[in-house]
């Protein structure tokens, strides 16, 4: 069984996409419900949503690796898969916001035909640009050198030529020998050992986008941490979406077993929380840093004035639900679960609304201040057009590529099934010395 | 490609065998090609007699290239190359190059490492590699033993037969790796029937 | 420059000789409503009234805001492809063939000074053909297209480029009126004399409230008033954040004896900046 | 027969006292040179009272900080640590003390004493002419201080006392009886909401970011909770080592070492994470209420400490434990563990003397002065080593009823 069914009702979005970015290109970001005041608005709230979103794959493979946790392997494949698609949608939005996309390469760092031209490498857009590229093609590299045995293994049982084709060109030749095995090892742990910096280096720079000006609720010096732990936070609710849609359509109850589900809302319920302590702080710190118009921004347009729905909004389903997941009914509860990682992700959506729309809508000069910013049926068609392109991937990823990592689940299997709890069962009874000695190394 | 040689390959389905089975293989003085198994055996590059693969260090060397051209290329740029007075910040803002220095730094190391890696290990699209057994990627783990002159290929079989191998056959197989599909029979060598 | 408080008068004549000096587009009510104006000048206005509710006994302060051409410049930092920074002489310098319109430097501009080509408005655009669909469509006045033609266009500055749209302008201190002084100067051999150049908005401000000039000479209008005539009423916008503005105002000083502020300015703890800026408390936004 | 019942040995309690009387003797000698008594906010007393506090604090967060290296492990079911998990059980008993000192220590100063160059918003009568402080009155005031002081150092030792209480009930219990096991999960938990709302938020606002009172930073909680940490860690990879080179701690092995070395490696480069983003925010957008307080540190007196601390707690532990072996070498961990619990010690060092010893460092006395520093800390460290000996003493150094131990013990990196 395949998710491709259901690809047809994503065209519908994908196309409105395609026309949204065509307009934006010939007529002009005028289209957009932004202005001379509100610089950004959906554009960006939606990329550093989707970058959030991409963050969960490499954390699952990456951290969770170095940290032993043996349950990742259930999902990370497929998680960073997501993480791949995610990061293709968030770059669309930098590249289709800018006013001359066709310029667009000037971001580049090249000596130019003007004269040796640089770019300004002290710009946060511009770590921007390193940031995300290599942080996809890292990804990409990462989830790719995983898969080359998996394509191996089904390129060896294809029965099709197509399929004998295809999967013998994507598997490069893989055999399997034991020197390979031990390079590859090697190359999973160094990468994984480099992504854990690069994935938190990834949402800290989105994060001095905004830290590093001068706008009062933006310019603070919490967001790397809180952006981080926020993109872990949408991260795994986008995954336990996915996980969970994958798991029904493909029955692979089996693989991704409600331990999976619950330890994944342990990571929601604790990055939820580290989330709602940055939250207090900005609170607690625009009254107790004495600055006017950090005070207004917080407490006059961010949970009081026309946006206040917004910030409650996110206060609710980014603190409040989640502290829901300490009751463990509810942790192994599928269907709450899938409700909840939806509400995760609205709330963190709005998260990054609240934080780019009210901050910039009124900041130092009253006559500067914007009226009520509502996005444009163009901004939301090429929101909804990521949603076709991301959906779009990930189910034809499910239907080409194993969505579980089969090398590694053979590693774990190990470690698991019958055999083993019978094993167990014996240590459980064995006494501390005897189990040490029958040990010893 | 081009040269072919003559292997005892012997298949094995569990790894609590394997070893000392690899143990006795290479006590007898056989020389053990390599060994074809379905995911990753800890010790087994140890029990072969592998030495540790230096490819972290390679990764380290490319990781610190990438530091320095970051840093070089950032500097040379601001400060000799085209000066510029953005908002009154020096013009070596070395607080301001760190993300992009820490970025290239993780590029470089990442990409010339997975280089690296498919360079040693013969890995491309279109590659072709001789496989002595289609289950080497399922659950079988596939010793090769290369056949010399003065191997008794008999004594070998034997050997593997009462150490455990569920099957045990001679397969000859070009060396190294050679561009083709795997939806094609290669017509690049002289081919004799295999276990496939 | 330095623009005094005290003699401006709100006419907006600035404004005007901005608009015409620079070629700054046109844009259609339909996109003011938008927010979407281009000027590079506007005129701020501040209430000062003894209650919050007490409108009709009000005292108003104009204040033109224009680019500050800050020494530490938010906006300059964030560019990521250097398409605005400092000249030697000072000037926050925008390169529009170089913009890619990302608008990072707007949102960081404390003064929201910086104005973005939201659609085509002035027909210089890449795309062809690009503003009739629009203005069929009922986005875009059809205004804009007074732009197109050869006639119309008779009224540009030749001196000013028409900027294309997707990219950001503002305030250039007139740098083309610069550059031709300079030029004459040199042609001379000797330096510029102050008072040589006006800037536009200087130029046709009746009560000469706008003084403009190089602040390095220490003969020039604008030391002196900063340094010796007006030390007690100079004072910069947003001065706690540190930008460092090249615009100075002078404060506005009332003769009465009226208490004109809501309530009397707290001792701030030695900060004097802050009073200068007494007019400025309990402010009321003025457009809307 | 394993040796899991520690005994003091009498080199070990002789170096304790032989430190605490180091520390007593600092703080006499201190009384008799710096004459706090005389003047207010004189040098001399502000610099009394400062010491007293970077200490006192100091030794409580790193203390707690292995409550909470318990919490966090036993919440993320990480059985490797339990083999070793008695010896951060007994650093955590350091809190009773520890915690006794920072109370009578920050009480002290804000009700017996009437120096207001530490905590300027004490002064009323300044903070009435202030504008800003004025508008923190609600937060920086006596009452508060007092209550949110006692509440959270309260909360710390009850917490604490009932993970212990748990933990060798447990001992005591019957081999396989989960039930404590489920317990020690709800008091970690707890214990983690209170460690967030405390070291994680509030605690470190109130007792150290108030001394530079105009200033603030939203990322100073985390970056004290870094600091503290990382310190914390090393405390406890002091005593793994110490014990083990005593014979003790059998079934903990250089796969343990391995461990609690990746920890400190990577929770290092986890503190330089958060200073790096704290400066350079700050340098970034280069706001006078901010750019303040890196003023006197960076460009002012305390610029050799200021890139010192950079050196030791970044650059030190990123090229010495970068090396799989370098990790599971005693020696080189012993050595990191040392300097970075000075590094640390350091770093809270330049966290709190600039702010009121606003002129050169020490009054320009420094080594003078700085021997004065240690000496104190040392006072705190011959406690800490007493109370945590003792600690050691009062139970079996394997937590022999734990389901993990066997985990724990066939733990391979």
């Amino acid at each position: 069984m395949s998710l491709l069914k259901y690809e047809s009702t994503l065209r519908e979005p994908l196309v409105d996409g395609d026309y949204s970015v065509y307009r934006e290109v010939t007529y002009g970001i005028g289209q957009w419900n932004l202005n001379k005041t509100i610089g950004w608005g959906w554009d960006i709230t939606n990329f550093v949503w989707w970058v959030g979103i991409g963050h969960a794959g490499t954390l699952i493979s990456a951290i969770l690796l170095l940290f032993r946790q043996g349950w990742r392997t259930g999902v990370n494949r497929a998680a960073e898969a997501m993480t791949i698609f995610a990061v293709m949608c968030a770059g669309q939005f930098p590249i289709f916001h800018m006013g001359r996309v066709w310029d667009a390469f000037f971001v580049l760092p090249y000596a130019n035909s003007r004269g040796p031209l640089w770019v300004n490498f002290a710009s946060p857009l511009l770590w921007d640009v390193f940031a995300i590229s290599t942080y996809f093609t890292v990804s990409l590299l990462f989830w790719y050198s995983g898969l080359i045995p998996d394509f191996a293994t089904i390129r060896d049982r294809a029965k099709t030529k197509a399929r004998k084709l295809w999967y013998g060109v994507v598997s490069f030749g893989w055999t399997g020998s034991t020197k390979h095995w031990q390079r590859h090892e090697s190359l999973s742990l160094v990468l994984a050992g480099l992504s854990t910096p690069l994935v938190l280096s990834v949402h800290t720079i989105v994060s001095f986008d905004f830290a590093t000006s001068v706008v009062p609720g933006w310019h603070t010096t919490i967001f790397p941490p809180y952006f981080v732990a926020g993109a872990i936070f949408s991260g795994f609710a986008m995954v336990q979406t996915l996980m969970l849609v994958t798991r029904k359509v493909m029955k692979l109850d089996d693989y991704i077993t409600l331990g999976h589900i619950e330890a994944m809302n342990k990571v929601i319920v604790l990055t939820g929380s580290i989330v709602g302590i940055a939250y207090l702080t900005e609170l607690f710190m625009a009254w107790y840093g004495g600055s006017k118009f950090e005070y207004d921004a917080f407490y006059k347009y961010r949970i009081a004035g026309p946006y206040g729905w917004s910030y409650w909004t996110m206060m609710t389903c980014n603190v409040i639900s989640p502290q829901l997941f300490w009751s463990k009914k509810l942790r192994r509860n599928v269907a709450f679960t899938f409700i909840m990682s939806i509400v995760v992700n609205i709330g963190m959506w709005f998260e990054r609304f609240v934080i780019i729309v009210t901050s910039v809508y009124r900041d130092y000069i009253p006559s500067s201040w914007s009226v009520y910013y509502r996005p444009s049926i163009w901004e939301v068609g090429f929101y909804l057009g990521t949603f076709g392109l991301f959906f779009t991937c990930y189910f034809l990823f499910s239907k080409f590529a194993p969505v579980i990592a089969i090398a590694e689940i053979k590693h774990v299997l190990k470690t698991s099934g019958e055999s083993f709890k019978e094993k167990m069962d014996v240590i459980e009874k064995e006494s501390v010395e005897h189990f040490a000695h029958g040990h010893a190394h | 490609m081009g040269q072919v040689k003559k292997y005892i390959v012997g298949c094995f389905d569990d790894e609590k065998v394997l070893f000392p089975a690899v143990k006795k293989v290479r006590a007898a003085g056989y020389k053990i090609q390599d060994v074809y198994t379905p995911m990753p055996i800890h010790g087994l590059d140890h029990a072969l007699g592998m030495r540790e693969t230096s490819l972290h260090t390679a990764g380290f060397i490319y990781g610190i290239t990438g530091t320095t051209t970051a840093l070089t290329c950032m500097s040379w740029v601001f400060t000799s190359d085209w000066p510029l007075n953005i908002g009154g910040k020096p013009h070596l803002p070395l607080p301001a190059f760190i993300p992009i220095t820490f970025e290239l730094t993780v590029l470089f190391a990442a990409v010339g490492m997975v280089l690296t890696f498919c360079y040693l290990c013969q890995l491309a699209p279109f590659v072709k590699k001789h496989h002595f057994h289609e289950r080497a990627t399922d659950d079988l783990m596939v010793m090769v033993i290369e056949c010399t002159e003065r191997t008794n290929e008999e004594e070998v079989k034997a050997m593997l037969n009462s150490n455990g191998a569920v099957e045990v056959n001679v397969q000859e197989a070009p060396v190294g790796w050679w561009l083709g599909r795997y939806d094609r029979p290669s017509k690049l060598f002289k081919t004799r029937e295999v276990a496939y | 420059m330095s623009i005094d408080l005290n003699t401006c008068t709100g006419c907006a004549a600035c404004v005007v000789a901005c608009t015409a000096e620079n070629n700054v587009p046109v844009v259609g009510k339909k996109q003011v409503a938008k927010y979407h104006e281009m000027h590079w000048l506007r005129i701020d206005r501040y209430y000062a009234a003894n209650r919050k509710d007490q409108f009709d006994d009000v005292n108003v302060l104009f204040q033109p805001m224009l680019c500050q051409h800050c020494d530490n410049a938010p906006c300059e930092n964030v560019c990521p492809v250097a398409a605005t920074n400092h000249s030697s002489e000072g000037l926050n310098q925008m390169t529009y063939n170089r913009c890619i319109g990302t608008r990072y430097c707007a949102n960081n501009c404390p003064f929201k000074v910086r104005r973005f080509n939201w659609l085509d408005f002035t027909g210089a655009d890449s795309f062809p053909d690009n503003q009739q669909p629009l203005i069929d469509e009922g986005g875009m006045d059809a205004i804009v297209m007074d732009m197109n033609d050869d006639l119309t266009r008779m009224v540009l500055n030749p001196d000013v480029t028409v900027r294309s749209r997707g990219v950001i302008e503002k305030c250039s201190f007139c740098v083309q009126r610069l550059q031709e002084g300079k030029l004459k100067a040199k042609k001379a051999s000797r330096p510029l004399i102050d008072g040589e150049v006006k800037t536009a908005c200087m130029q046709a401000c009746p009560t000469d409230a706008i003084v403009f000039g190089n602040y390095n000479d220490k003969e020039s209008r604008i030391y002196k008033i900063r340094k010796e005539e007006q030390t007690k009423r100079t004072f910069y916008a947003l001065e706690a954040i540190h930008v460092l503005p090249n615009v100075n105002y002078l404060a506005k000083v009332r003769n009465t004896d009226r208490h004109v502020g809501v309530k009397e300015e707290e001792h701030d703890g030695g900060e004097a900046h802050e009073a200068k800026k007494e007019e400025k408390k309990e402010a009321v936004p003025s457009g809307h | 027969m394993i040796r899991e019942q520690f005994e003091m040995t009498g080199r070990y309690k002789q170096w304790a006292y032989a430190l605490i009387g180091t520390g007593v003797l600092s703080l006499i000698l201190g009384y008799v040179f710096l004459k706090p008594g005389e003047g207010t906010n004189s040098f001399g007393e502000t610099k009394y009272w400062a010491v007293l506090m970077h200490n006192s604090i100091f030794f409580l967060l790193i203390a707690i900080a292995s409550m909470f290296f318990i919490s966090a492990t036993t919440m993320a079911m990480g059985g490797w640590q339990t083999a070793m998990r008695r010896v951060p059980e007994a650093i955590s008993g350091f809190v009773y003390v520890g915690g006794a000192i920072a109370l009578a220590v920050l009480l002290g100063y804000i009700y017996m004493s009437h120096n207001t160059a530490i905590y300027h918003w004490k002064d009323t009568e300044h903070v009435a002419h202030d504008k800003i402080l004025n508008g923190k009155k609600g937060f920086l005031n006596t009452t508060f201080y007092t209550v949110a002081t006692i509440l959270v150092i309260g909360t710390w030792m009850a917490l604490r006392a009932w993970y212990r209480k748990n933990s060798l009930a447990e001992d005591a219990g019957q081999t396989g009886d989960r039930s404590y096991f489920w317990r020690s999960l709800t008091i970690c938990a707890a214990f983690i909401v209170v460690y967030g709302l405390t070291v994680g938020s509030t605690t470190p606002w109130l007792w150290l970011m108030s001394i530079d009172a105009h200033w603030f930073s939203t990322m100073y909680s985390w970056y004290t909770f870094a600091s503290s940490w990382v310190a914390g860690l090393s405390l406890i990879m002091l005593f793994i080592v110490y014990l083990k080179n005593k014979g003790y701690l059998e079934y903990v092995n250089e796969e343990h070492i391995h461990d609690v070395g990746k920890f400190i490696f990577a929770f290092s480069i986890f503190w330089t994470y958060l200073w790096f983003s704290q400066y350079m925010l700050i340098w970034y957008s280069n706001q006078p209420e901010e750019t303040v307080y890196f003023q006197p540190r960076l460009l002012g007196p305390y610029r050799g400490i200021f890139f010192l601390n950079l050196i030791i707690n970044f650059v030190a532990p990123i090229l010495i434990l970068m090396k799989r072996s370098s990790k599971r070498n005693y020696a080189t961990v012993t050595f990191m563990s040392v300097v970075l619990i000075f590094g640390h010690w350091l770093d809270f060092y330049q966290m709190i003397m600039p702010g009121p010893l606003k002129g050169e460092v020490n009054g320009g006395n420094s080594a003078g002065l700085f021997i004065f520093d240690m000496g104190v800390a040392a006072g705190f460290i011959g406690l800490l080593m007493l109370i945590v000996g003792n600690k050691l003493t009062k139970a079996s150094l394997l937590p022999k009823n734990h389901p993990f131990v066997k985990e724990s013990i066939v733990h391979h990196t």
